[in-house]
């Protein structure tokens, strides 16, 4: 059932601890910030948390990781120039790491919502990222096996939502949104506009509502310029 | 092993600029191309229009355009590497899954990528230095480097300690294993794959006194 | 087996439309429905606006609409059976993996299918007669029946010959194993599963005559 | 490379005997009729076709059956009312048939496109479609290995392509296109028009240019009413 909601503390309300949840977004693009920070504030812990990054400055997902929220980080790229309260928990030993290609942690998103079991990919063969997993040889490449990446909830953002759930993106904001939707058990979106059900060309929606539990408006939270 | 003065094709090494240069006059036209984060980005800067060069980015897009400068900046509109950049007309976006499955089904003509070591039969790494300690992060560089049909490796061939990056068998973690199948060094561009080592041209150096600095033995190319 | 009287609903046994009038009463507000091909199509004739249901096709569309007339035919707009439909306000095209992949991936709340034969079990067989020299065609029958949440199957309870289409196991070539949840007949509903099956309502006869035509051991439903 | 050619003789001219073609197309929508014509004239036989179908009555795919030129058809639902051609050369035991449930023939062909190896699915665990094939229980579900299926070439109908080979389809007619084009070395495209390139919304572009090689105009070949 989809649900709008009117703020962002009752769009994550029912996130329990122990979730696995994932979080859209590359970079800035795409993030969901204000969910999450929802997300912090309504206490939910012991996370795992799949996200491309592992966080970045003194905001948002770094902070959940600051604060000792997150288990397990699920990621391809979480050290950066300004991953420190990662890097630190990562050090101290106290978040445990499940380093993905980029990838195959699309994929792994992917095959979650299709409900694929699990693939052979030649991505990391060979490489110390596929120690102890089954590996084949297809066609003549070495190939490791991978398995999907499902979750609780998904966390995303999008810049327009009818009144189905169906959403289109913007530009490169787009990235894990559509795949995180379909692999989450509860997908809960941010959305800059809700429009009337029709305003949304059919040939153009990028997730079907099918995709859609929460939906709540947070006004300018596009990075979109004023035309 | 063949002289080599019927190889060098410069009086000195090449620079980042003069080799971003050559990389991109040995695209092809017309081609599909993702380049790296660092300095396979300076390739850009070469692509002439005539080539109808079309850039990927992982992280969403093909038609990419040139970095964003001042009003044309949008949070919305980056690159891999987590620039503002721009998008040209015939461009497309398409979500993460979708992009990556360009890269890993082969329909990327070429990527460039920075290395730390390339074998002698074209393995890569690229992507961590495996010090005790050290975080490791991985993004789309073992994607990058399965996937496309070419990979171009942009280095200097020395480290600052003065060792070869090019390897008999590399001592970092692999990224791809006989993925590479050039590389792009100040002094010298080699072809790599299963047979070994060809060195196509250098730069400053005869094809002897490169060998004297790569300890992998180096062939020279014939010419065609 | 509990007195039979108490779930018998009707005096006589439903035709296909009062049939299709009690599936369409049963599915919940704002779901998520594939309509098989034949007898399941009629379903659509009693769902209500109020309950807001959206219709999948797997030949890439969500929120279809009734079936196009006169001018509203449109070759580019047509359902799993190949027959002309409507677009609804809301709807949505994908392509083909897309399309499967919400039906695999668990996502459509149900799917309406009919049926040779259930098993006890809900092994479903619904595709193949297996007779010699029969051409076998499956199309996106074996995705449905492995992927929809809830699998209700749409049937007369005996063949022309009086034989029970649900049986102990299924002679027929099984479409799926263990996927069926309920079964509409024009006799009684039925909910299979790993416990076996058990009697929700009966049509114009007694959970004890029902027990006569029906090879495998029936329970009736508890009063909830 | 991509090429524009003016004719649909032209586009097919470079299909060899024993390819393996790809159809696009869910009954008539978004069947390239006129490509499909072409390979017709053009001679080239001993094809593998995939397509859902396995033509129907006296036309495009089942004439080519009916011609010899087909040994083997990969699809989901052979058997159609007006099937004879197929029908005939199935029962005189003068063509392969390989079925393959619709869902997985989708995923395979997107799994070619997309690099995967192979990939399990439940669809089809315990049926006579999974016979011979290798089998393992994942997460409790018995699941099916199945294979990425690769083809030559890949004709395909869309509505509009702009300069740089991007496409857009049009309703239902969508189906198969997308994925053919990426699973094909060599996609053939023909379309209702040709826009300049820049003409078409990047955020709508369902098939980027990439995946497209041949783009042929066939004026009024899709079921587009006039407005």
């Amino acid at each position: 059932m989809l649900n709008f909601v009117d703020s962002v503390q009752e769009a994550v309300a029912r996130i329990k601890d122990g979730s696995t949840v994932m979080i859209g977004g590359f970079g800035n693009a795409g993030q969901p910030f204000e969910l999450i920070d929802a997300l912090m504030d309504c206490g939910a812990t012991d996370l795992t948390v799949v996200n491309n990054n592992a966080g970045q400055g003194d905001q948002g997902l770094a902070l959940l990781i600051k604060e000792g929220r997150v288990r397990k980080m699920i990621c391809s790229f979480p050290r950066q120039s300004d991953s420190w309260h990662f890097d630190a928990k990562y050090k101290a030993g106290e978040i445990e790491l499940e380093l993905v290609p980029q990838g195959n942690l699309a994929e792994r998103i992917r095959a979650a919502g299709a409900g694929i079991g699990g693939f052979f990919t030649p991505t990391g063969y060979g490489t110390m990222l596929a120690e102890g997993k089954e590996t084949r040889i297809i066609d003549g490449r070495g190939q490791v096996f991978e398995t999907p990446i499902h979750a609780d909830v998904a966390l995303i953002k999008a810049l327009k939502a009818d009144g189905k759930g169906n959403l289109v993106y913007r530009k490169t904001a787009r990235n894990f949104g559509p795949i995180m939707a379909a692999a989450a058990k509860h997908t809960i979106v941010q959305v800059s506009e809700v429009v009337p059900t029709g305003a949304l060309d059919p040939e153009n929606i990028v997730t079907p509502g099918i995709y859609v539990n929460t939906i709540v408006r947070v006004a300018g939270s596009t990075a979109e310029k004023v035309a | 092993m063949s002289t080599a003065t019927s190889i060098q094709t410069s009086a000195t090494p090449l620079g980042r600029d003069d080799l971003a240069r050559l990389v991109a006059r040995d695209i092809a036209p017309g081609s599909f191309v993702n380049l790296g984060i660092g300095q396979p980005t300076l390739v850009s800067n070469y692509l002439t229009e005539e080539q109808n060069i079309t850039l990927h980015t992982e992280n969403g897009m093909l038609g990419m355009g040139p970095e964003a400068k001042g009003d044309e900046i949008d949070g919305d509109l980056i690159n891999a590497g987590k620039i503002p950049v721009t998008e040209l007309p015939g461009a497309a976006y398409f979500h993460h899954a979708d992009s990556f499955a360009i890269m890993r089904g082969g329909h990327l003509d070429i990527c460039v990528l920075g290395a730390f070591q390339v074998s002698a039969t074209g393995d890569l790494a690229n992507w961590h230095t495996g010090a005790p300690g050290a975080i490791p992060a991985v993004g789309g560089a073992m994607d990058l480097a399965t996937g496309a049909k070419d990979v171009f490796v942009m280095m200097t061939l020395l480290t600052r300690e003065g060792a070869s990056k090019i390897v008999e068998a590399c001592t970092y973690p692999l990224t791809g294993v006989g993925c590479v199948t050039r590389v792009y060094t100040d002094k010298a561009v080699f072809l790599t794959g299963p047979d070994g080592v060809t060195v196509r041209e250098t730069f400053g150096c005869t094809l002897e006194e490169l060998q004297e600095l790569v300890p992998v033995p180096l062939k020279a190319a014939t010419a065609s």
